[in-house]
C-alpha cells in the first residue's frame, strides 16, 4: 500500500509516492519562507508602489489562490448540474471509453 | 360611326376573331376535361387556331397561289407562313401521335384514362410507397 | 523567393497522398516528416509577398511573409510534428487526413496576405478540426461536433461579411491593420473573437475540447484559438476594448477552471484564460507587448500541448479523464505523472519557456501603467498554476489510489506518446534556457532580460505561495476532489434557453402552418373547385387538379403579363 | 480535309447525331446503338469545344445552311453565348452517352433500349439545334423534336414507374401549350417585320420602335418559353418527369433541357427585343424578380420534404432555375454573367448529382431517402460523388456554384439591392437543410439492411466523377467560364446597346501588399 516503499512499483513512482506527502508541503512551506525572507534582503526595482510593500506577492498569490477556491466552490454549488443534464447531447454522460474504442480513437 | 367601327373591327378581322375563340375552346378543352384522349383534341383545336392565324396572315386578298407564271403583275399571297404552318402541321400531327400513343400504354397500366382516376391510383402508389 | 513551395500547400498535398499509403509505421513517418519539411519551408522564407494567385478577378496573396507569420508558421508546424508524434498508435485514416488539413488551413491562414484567403483558410480550420471530435464516434461527440461546427463556421460567415462591408468602404482587402469603427470591421473583430473565446462568446471551446479524442483534443488545442490571437494582433493591435475583454477573460474561466471535474475541461478553460494574456497584450499592442504575444502563444502551445498530451494518456489508459474518476495513478503512470508536472512547472517557473514569455507580457502591461490590468495578470498568473500546475497533477496522480482494487492497474502511456511529451517538456526547457535565441525570433526588435533577479524572486515568491495555499486548503478541507457533475457556462443560454423557446417556436408554428395550411388549403380546394365545378360537368374535379392547374397557371401568368403590356403607355 | 470538315462543324455539329439516331433503329442492335451514340455525341462535343474555342473572343460565326444567304436562308449563328450553351449540351451529352449504358439495363426494357439511344440522339440534336440557330422559326422546329423526344423519354421510364406515363402526358401538354405560345409570339414578330431571321429581326425591331403587337409577341414568347424552363409556377410539369423519368434522363434533361431554353429566353429577351424601352425591362422587373425569390424559397422548402431524392434534385432544380433568372432579370453584367455562369455550374452539379443517384437506383433500385441509409459506405464513390457536388449546390467555397453565388450576390449589390443579396445567402441555406438530410441518411445512419451493396460500375462512376471534377475545377479555376460568361454578357448587352454608368466589374485593386 505504502507506494513509497513498494517494490514493485518503477522508482521513479517511488519517488513520486514520496512527494505525495507531508514532506512535500514542508519543502515548499521551507521554500516559501526563504523566498518571503528576501523581501527584506533584496530591494526590487517596482514600477508600481504597492508592489514594495513586504510580501506583497506572496501575500498576493495566497490570496488568489483563497478567493479562487471560494468563487470555485460558490459556482460549483450554484452551477453543478448532474452529468446527464444535456443528454444525449454531450460527451459527458457517456461511459469511459472502452479500451478498444480508445485504440480506434 | 359604330356602323364604321363594327365593321372595321368585327368583319374585318373576323379571321382573327375566329382564331381566338378556337383557341381559347380548344385551352378550355384542355383545363376543363378529364379525359385525357379529349386534352388532346383540346389541343389540337388550340394549335389549329394558331396555323389558322398564320395562314391568314399570309393570303393576300385577291392573291393567287404562288406559282411563278410569269406575269409581272400577278398578285401571290406570301407562301413563307403556308411553308412554316406546313412544318407546324407536322408538328403538331407528331404530338397528337405521341400523345395517344402515351394514352394507350396509360390505359394499360391504370385501366383507365381518366384524369381523376388516374390521380388516384397516383396516390394509393403513394401512399403504399410511404408505409 | 518563388522557388519556395507554400507550406499551407505542402500540408493539403499530403492530405491527399496519405489515404493510398497502408496503414503503419511507413505512414506513421509520412505524417512525421510532413511538418518537419514545412518547418523547414517556412524556415527558409524571407520577408515579402512571395505567391500570390487571381480568383475572381482579384489578385490575392497566399503568401505574405514577415516575422509575426514565420513566429506562428514555425510554431504551428512543430506543435503538429509533436501532436503527431504522440498519435503515432493512431490508425484513423479520418483523423489523420483532417489533422494534415487542420495544420495545413491554419499555416495558410497565418500566411494569408488578404482577407479572402484568410477566410477559405479560416473555414478549412473549422471544417477540418470537427472531424477529431466526430472521431470519438459517440452520439454525444457528434452533437458536439455540430455545435463546435455551427460556431466555427458563423465565425467564417461573420469573417466574410465583415470582409465584404469592409472591401465595400476602403476598396482594400489588405488582411493588415484595421481601426475599429464601422460595422464591417466589427464584424471581424467579432469573428475574430470567436474563435479566440471571447467571454460568451467562448462556450464552444470547454464544450468540444473535452469531447474529441484523446490524440484529437491535443491537435485542436493548438490551432483554432492561436490563429484567432495571431488574426487579432496582425489586424487590432492597440486596440483598447481588446484590454477589458481580455481581462475577464482571465478571469472568467479560471473560476471555472477552479471548480471543474473533467480536467481536460479544466484545461480548456486554463487555456482560455492564458488566450486572456495574449488578448490583454494585443490592447495594449506596444511591441514589446507583440512580442510577449508572439512568445506567448509559442510557449502556451508547448505547455498546453504536453498538459492536454498528459491528460489525454490518462484519458487513453483509464478511459477517463475525470477527476472524481481518477487518483493515485503515479504508482502506475509515473513518467505521465512527472511530465504533467514538468509541464505545470514550464507555464511560468523559471528556466521554462512560460516564464519568459509571461514576463515579458506582465512587462509590457507594467510598462504601459496599467496597474489594475497587471494586478489582474498577477492574480491569472497565480491563479492558473493552481488550476492547472497544482490542483490538475495533483487530483490526476496524487492522492487516494483509485486503482487500488481494481482487476488491472492501467498501465504507463505509450512508447510514442511519452517520447512527445518528453520532446515537448525539453522544446519548454530549451526555449526558457535560451532566451536570447527566444527573443531573437520575435517580430520586434526589443531588448529584454527576463532573468533579472526582481522577476526570478517575485515569480518564485507567487509560485510557491500558490502550492503552500493549496496544500494547506487541501489539509483543511476546503478544497476536495470535486465530485461527479457539469458546470453550466453560458452555453446553458443556447443549449437549454434557445433550445427551448426553438422548440417553443416550433411547437407554434407547426400547429400554426396546420392551421394555416388546412385553411388555406381548404380555401384553395374551395376556390378551385367552385372554379371546375362552375366549368367542368364531372365528378370531384378539385382531384384532377395537376394537369388543370398547370395550363390554369399558364393562362394567369399570360394574363398578368397581357394586363402589364396594357397597363403601360406606349 | 479537316478545316474543310470544321468550316462546317456548325451543320456537322447537328447533323452528326440526326443522322445518327435513324441509324441506330436500322441496325437494331442496343450494344451497336449504344456505341454509335457514343461516337456521334463525342463528335458533337468535339465539334461544341471548336465552336467555342472560336467565338471566345467574342467573334461572330455566321454559317449559311444549303448556301441561301440570310436574312432568306436559314443562318447559323453562334458567338461566345451559344457556343457556350452548345459546348455544356454537347460535352452532357457525351458524358450522359457512356454513362447511360450500364444505367438503363435495370431501368429500361432491352427491347427498347434501340429506341432509347434513337430519341436521345434526336433530343441532342434538337437542343443543340435550338441552341445554334439563328432563325427564330427553325428555333420552334428544334424545340419541338427535343421536346417529342424528351416525351418519349421520359415514359421510358415506365418500365420502373408506371407514374412515368402520366408524367410524360402531362409534359406532353404543357411543353406543346408553351411551343404553341412561343409559336404564337414569332407569328406577330413575323406579321409585324416580315423577317424570321433573329439579327435581322432585332434591327426592324429596334428601327420600328415600341408598340403593342410586339409587346404582345413578347408576351407570348416569354411564357412559352418560361413554361419550357420551368420558371415558377410554370414548373408543375418537372417534378414527375425528373423523378419518374429514367435515371440517365433526368441527369440529360437536368443537366441540359432547361439551359437550353434559358438560352433562348436570354437570345430572344436581349438580342431580338432589346432593351432600349421600359416594358421587357419591366416585365423582368415585377414580374421575374418576384417569380425567381418565391422559386428560391417555395422550391426549397418543398425540397426539404422530399422523401424522393430524385424528386428533391427536381425541386432544387427550380430552385436554381430561380437564381439564374434572378441574374438575367437585374438586367446588369454581373447579373447576366452569373446567370451565364449558374447556367454552366448547374448543369454539372445537377448532372453530376442526379448520376449519382442514378446509381443508387442501378444498386439498390431505389431513391428514397430512408432506403440510402449507410449507403455512405456500400458505394464510397458516389456517395462521396453527391457530397461533393451537394456542397457545389449549396454553393461552399471552393465550388463552382460559389463562384456563381458570388457573381450573383456582386450583381444585386451594384444594383444597390442588398435585401436580395440577404435572400440569396438565406436560400442557400435551405440548400444546407436539404443536401445534409441526405448527407446524414447516407452516412450517420444504420444502414438498411447488413445485404451488402456493390459498388457502382465503373462506367457510372467514371462520368459522374469527371461531373464533380469538373464542378470544383471550375470553382477553382474561373478562366474558362468566367470569360465565355463575361463575354456572352458583353455581347447581350451590346446588342441591346443599354448604357449603364461605368460598368462595375468584379475584380479592381490588388489585396494584400
Amino acid at each position: 500500500m505504502n507506494a513509497k516503499t513498494d517494490t514493485s512499483l518503477p522508482a521513479i513512482a517511488r519517488l513520486l509516492g514520496r512527494l505525495d506527502g507531508r514532506m512535500l508541503f514542508w519543502l515548499l512551506v521551507l521554500a516559501g519562507v526563504l523566498l518571503a525572507l528576501s523581501d527584506f534582503a533584496y530591494h526590487r526595482h517596482e514600477i508600481f508602489d504597492f508592489e514594495a510593500v513586504p510580501l506583497f506577492y506572496a501575500g498576493f498569490a495566497a490570496a488568489s489562490v483563497l478567493v479562487l477556491v471560494l468563487a470555485g466552490g460558490i459556482f460549483r454549488a450554484l452551477f453543478k448540474r448532474g452529468e446527464n443534464f444535456y443528454a444525449p447531447f454531450s460527451t459527458d454522460s457517456e461511459p469511459p471509453l472502452k479500451a478498444q474504442e480508445r485504440d480506434h480513437a | 360611326m359604330f356602323d364604321d367601327f363594327s365593321s372595321s373591327f368585327i368583319i374585318q378581322h373576323y379571321n382573327y376573331w375566329m382564331v381566338i375563340v378556337l383557341m381559347m375552346v380548344g385551352l378550355y378543352i384542355v383545363v376543363s376535361r378529364g379525359n385525357l384522349v379529349k386534352k388532346i383534341v383540346g389541343l389540337n383545336l388550340f394549335q389549329t387556331a394558331v396555323f389558322m392565324l398564320y395562314i391568314s396572315v399570309g393570303k393576300i386578298i385577291g392573291g393567287t397561289a404562288p406559282i411563278l407564271t410569269g406575269n409581272p403583275d400577278e398578285v401571290y399571297s406570301n407562301p413563307l407562313p403556308h411553308v412554316l404552318i406546313l412544318t407546324a402541321i407536322v408538328v403538331g400531327v407528331a404530338t397528337t401521335a405521341l400523345g395517344l400513343a402515351l394514352i394507350v400504354r396509360i390505359n394499360e397500366r391504370y385501366g383507365t384514362i381518366e384524369e381523376d382516376e388516374i390521380a388516384d391510383i397516383e396516390q394509393e402508389i403513394d401512399r403504399q410507397e410511404s408505409a | 523567393m518563388p522557388d519556395i513551395f507554400p507550406p499551407a500547400l505542402i500540408f493539403i498535398a499530403a492530405a491527399i497522398v496519405l489515404p493510398v499509403l497502408p496503414k503503419g509505421n511507413l505512414r506513421a513517418l509520412f505524417l512525421l516528416a510532413v511538418p518537419l519539411v514545412a518547418a523547414h519551408e517556412i524556415w527558409q522564407l524571407s520577408e515579402g509577398v512571395t505567391h500570390t494567385y487571381e480568383l475572381l478577378g482579384y489578385s490575392l496573396t497566399l503568401m505574405r511573409v514577415d516575422q509575426l507569420s514565420i513566429v506562428f508558421g514555425l510554431i504551428f508546424s512543430f506543435a503538429a510534428f509533436l501532436a503527431l508524434l504522440y498519435a503515432w498508435h493512431v490508425k484513423d485514416t479520418v483523423q489523420q487526413v483532417t489533422t494534415l488539413l487542420y495544420a495545413g488551413s491554419a499555416i495558410g491562414a497565418v500566411f494569408a496576405g488578404d482577407f479572402v484567403t484568410l477566410f477559405i483558410f479560416w473555414e478549412g480550420t473549422a471544417v477540418a478540426s470537427v472531424f477529431l471530435i466526430w472521431a470519438r464516434g459517440t452520439e454525444g461527440a457528434y452533437y458536439t461536433g455540430m455545435r463546435y461546427l455551427i460556431i466555427q463556421i458563423a465565425s467564417g460567415v461573420i469573417l466574410v461579411a465583415g470582409m465584404a462591408l469592409h472591401y465595400h468602404e476602403t476598396g482594400s482587402l489588405a488582411f493588415g491593420a484595421l481601426t475599429l469603427g464601422s460595422l464591417g470591421t466589427w464584424a471581424i473583430l467579432i469573428a475574430f473573437g470567436i474563435k479566440a473565446a471571447f467571454p460568451l462568446l467562448h462556450t464552444w471551446l470547454p464544450d468540444a475540447y473535452p469531447a474529441a479524442t484523446p490524440t484529437g483534443t491535443v491537435v485542436l488545442s493548438i490551432f483554432t484559438t492561436k490563429l484567432a490571437i495571431y488574426s487579432l494582433a496582425r489586424s487590432f493591435a492597440g486596440t483598447e476594448i481588446l484590454i477589458y475583454i481580455g481581462t475577464v477573460m482571465v478571469f472568467w474561466p479560471l473560476i471555472y477552471a477552479a471548480a471543474e471535474n473533467d480536467l481536460r475541461r479544466v484545461l480548456a478553460y486554463a487555456l482560455n484564460n492564458q488566450l486572456g494574456f495574449m488578448v490583454i497584450a494585443v490592447g495594449i499592442g506596444t511591441p514589446l507587448a507583440l512580442n510577449g504575444v508572439a512568445a506567448h502563444a509559442v510557449a502556451h502551445i508547448l505547455y498546453k500541448s504536453l498538459l492536454f498530451m498528459a491528460m489525454g494518456a490518462v484519458l487513453y489508459r483509464t478511459g477517463t479523464a475525470k477527476a472524481s474518476g481518477l487518483g493515485g495513478l503515479y504508482r502506475s503512470m509515473p513518467i505521465t505523472a512527472l511530465l504533467c508536472i514538468v509541464g505545470g512547472l514550464a507555464m511560468s517557473t523559471p528556466l521554462f519557456a512560460g516564464f519568459v514569455s509571461k514576463s515579458l507580457i506582465l512587462s509590457s502591461v507594467a510598462k504601459a501603467y496599467e496597474p489594475l490590468i497587471w494586478a489582474a495578470l498577477l492574480f491569472g498568473s497565480a491563479g492558473i498554476f493552481y488550476v492547472a500546475g497544482v490542483r490538475l497533477p495533483y487530483l490526476a496522480f496524487f492522492g487516494e489510489d483509485k486503482f487500488a482494487g481494481a482487476p488491472e492497474r492501467p498501465k504507463e502511456a505509450p512508447w510514442n506518446m511519452l517520447l512527445a511529451m518528453g520532446l515537448t517538456a525539453a522544446s519548454c526547457f530549451a526555449l526558457g534556457l535560451m532566451p536570447a535565441t527566444f527573443m531573437s525570433f520575435l517580430p520586434y526588435d526589443v531588448a529584454y532580460d527576463a532573468y533579472t533577479p526582481d522577476h526570478i524572486l517575485t515569480q518564485l515568491q507567487v509560485l510557491s505561495f500558490t502550492a503552500i495555499a493549496f496544500f494547506a486548503l487541501w489539509r483543511f478541507g476546503l478544497i476536495k476532489r470535486p465530485a461527479p457533475g457539469i458546470l453550466v457556462d453560458s452555453d446553458w443560454l443556447n443549449r437549454r434557453l434557445a433550445l427551448a423557446i426553438v422548440k417553443l417556436g416550433a411547437y407554434i408554428s407547426r400547429n400554426m402552418w396546420g392551421l394555416m395550411s388546412r385553411t388555406a388549403t381548404r380555401r384553395l380546394d374551395a376556390f378551385l373547385a367552385s372554379i371546375y365545378r362552375a366549368h367542368g360537368p364531372q365528378g370531384p374535379l378539385a382531384r384532377s387538379w395537376p394537369a388543370g392547374s398547370m395550363v390554369l397557371w399558364i393562362a394567369v401568368l399570360l394574363g398578368f403579363t397581357l394586363i402589364l403590356s396594357f397597363s403601360q403607355s406606349l | 480535309m479537316l478545316s474543310a470538315i470544321l468550316a462546317h462543324a456548325p451543320a456537322l455539329q447537328t447533323v452528326v447525331p440526326l443522322i445518327a439516331a435513324p441509324l441506330c433503329v436500322l441496325f437494331g442492335r442496343r450494344h451497336l446503338a449504344w456505341a454509335i451514340t457514343l461516337a456521334a455525341s463525342l463528335i458533337s462535343a468535339l465539334f461544341a469545344a471548336y465552336l467555342l474555342a472560336q467565338t471566345l473572343d467574342g467573334s461572330v460565326i455566321s454559317y449559311e445552311l444549303g448556301g441561301w444567304a440570310p436574312p432568306l436562308g436559314i443562318e447559323y449563328r453562334i458567338d461566345a453565348v451559344n457556343a457556350f450553351v452548345l459546348f455544356i449540351v454537347a460535352s452532357v451529352g457525351a458524358l450522359v452517352a457512356l454513362y447511360a449504358r450500364e444505367s438503363i439495363e435495370q431501368e429500361i426494357d432491352p427491347a427498347l433500349h434501340v429506341y432509347f439511344y434513337t430519341a436521345f440522339l434526336l433530343c441532342l440534336t434538337g437542343l443543340l439545334g435550338v441552341t445554334i440557330t439563328g432563325d427564330a422559326f427553325n428555333v420552334f422546329v428544334f424545340l419541338e423534336i427535343s421536346s417529342l423526344s424528351t416525351y418519349t423519354l421520359v415514359a421510358l421510364g415506365a418500365g420502373r414507374d408506371q407514374r412515368a406515363l402520366t408524367a410524360a402526358y402531362n409534359y406532353l401538354i404543357m411543353g406543346t401549350i408553351g411551343a404553341t405560345f412561343f409559336v404564337i409570339g414569332i407569328g406577330f414578330l413575323y406579321m409585324l417585320t416580315g423577317t424570321l431571321n433573329m439579327a435581322d429581326l432585332a434591327e426592324r425591331i429596334a428601327a420600328l420602335g415600341d408598340n403593342r403587337t410586339l409587346r404582345i409577341a413578347f408576351v407570348f414568347i416569354f411564357v412559352g418559353i418560361g413554361l419550357k424552363l420551368a420558371m415558377f409556377p410554370l414548373h408543375l410539369w418537372l417534378p414527375n418527369a425528373y423523378s419518374y423519368a429514367p435515371s440517365v434522363v433526368s441527369v440529360f434533361l437536368a443537366a441540359t433541357a432547361t439551359k437550353v431554353a434559358v438560352y433562348v429566353m436570354l437570345r430572344f429577351l436581349f438580342t431580338v427585343f432589346g432593351f432600349d424601352y421600359g416594358f421587357q425591362a419591366a416585365t423582368l422587373q415585377t414580374i421575374v424578380v418576384p417569380l425567381a425569390v418565391i422559386a428560391m424559397f417555395a422550391s426549397s422548402i418543398v425540397a426539404i420534404f422530399q422523401s424522393d431524392l430524385k424528386r428533391m434534385l427536381a425541386y432544387s432544380s427550380v430552385a436554381q432555375i430561380g437564381y439564374i433568372l434572378l441574374g438575367i432579370s437585374l438586367l446588369n453584367k454581373p447579373g447576366l454573367t452569373a446567370g451565364i455562369i449558374h447556367l454552366f455550374n448547374h448543369a454539372v452539379i445537377k448532372g453530376a448529382l442526379f448520376m449519382a443517384v442514378g446509381a443508387f437506383v442501378y444498386r439498390i433500385g431505389s431513391s428514397r431517402i430512408e432506403d440510402l441509409r449507410g449507403i455512405g459506405k456500400q458505394m464510397p464513390w458516389m456517395a462521396a460523388a453527391f457530397v461533393a457536388a451537394g456542397l457545389g449546390l449549396i454553393g461552399v467555397p471552393l465550388t463552382a456554384g460559389f463562384i456563381s453565388k458570388w457573381y450573383l450576390i456582386q450583381a444585386t449589390l451594384d444594383e444597390g439591392a442588398w435585401w436580395l443579396a440577404l435572400l440569396i445567402v438565406g436560400s442557400s441555406l435551405l440548400a444546407v437543410i436539404y443536401v445534409w438530410r441526405v448527407v446524414e441518411a447516407m452516412y450517420l445512419a444504420a444502414p438498411v439492411q447488413d445485404a451488402p451493396v456493390k459498388k457502382a460500375p465503373w462506367s457510372m462512376i467514371v462520368p459522374t466523377w469527371i461531373m464533380v471534377l469538373a464542378s470544383l475545377y471550375f470553382g477553382i479555376n474561373t478562366e474558362l467560364t468566367g470569360k465565355a460568361a463575361s463575354t456572352a454578357a458583353d455581347l447581350l448587352i451590346q446588342a441591346t446597346q443599354i448604357e449603364k454608368a461605368p460598368e462595375t466589374v468584379p475584380g479592381a485593386p490588388a489585396a494584400g501588399e
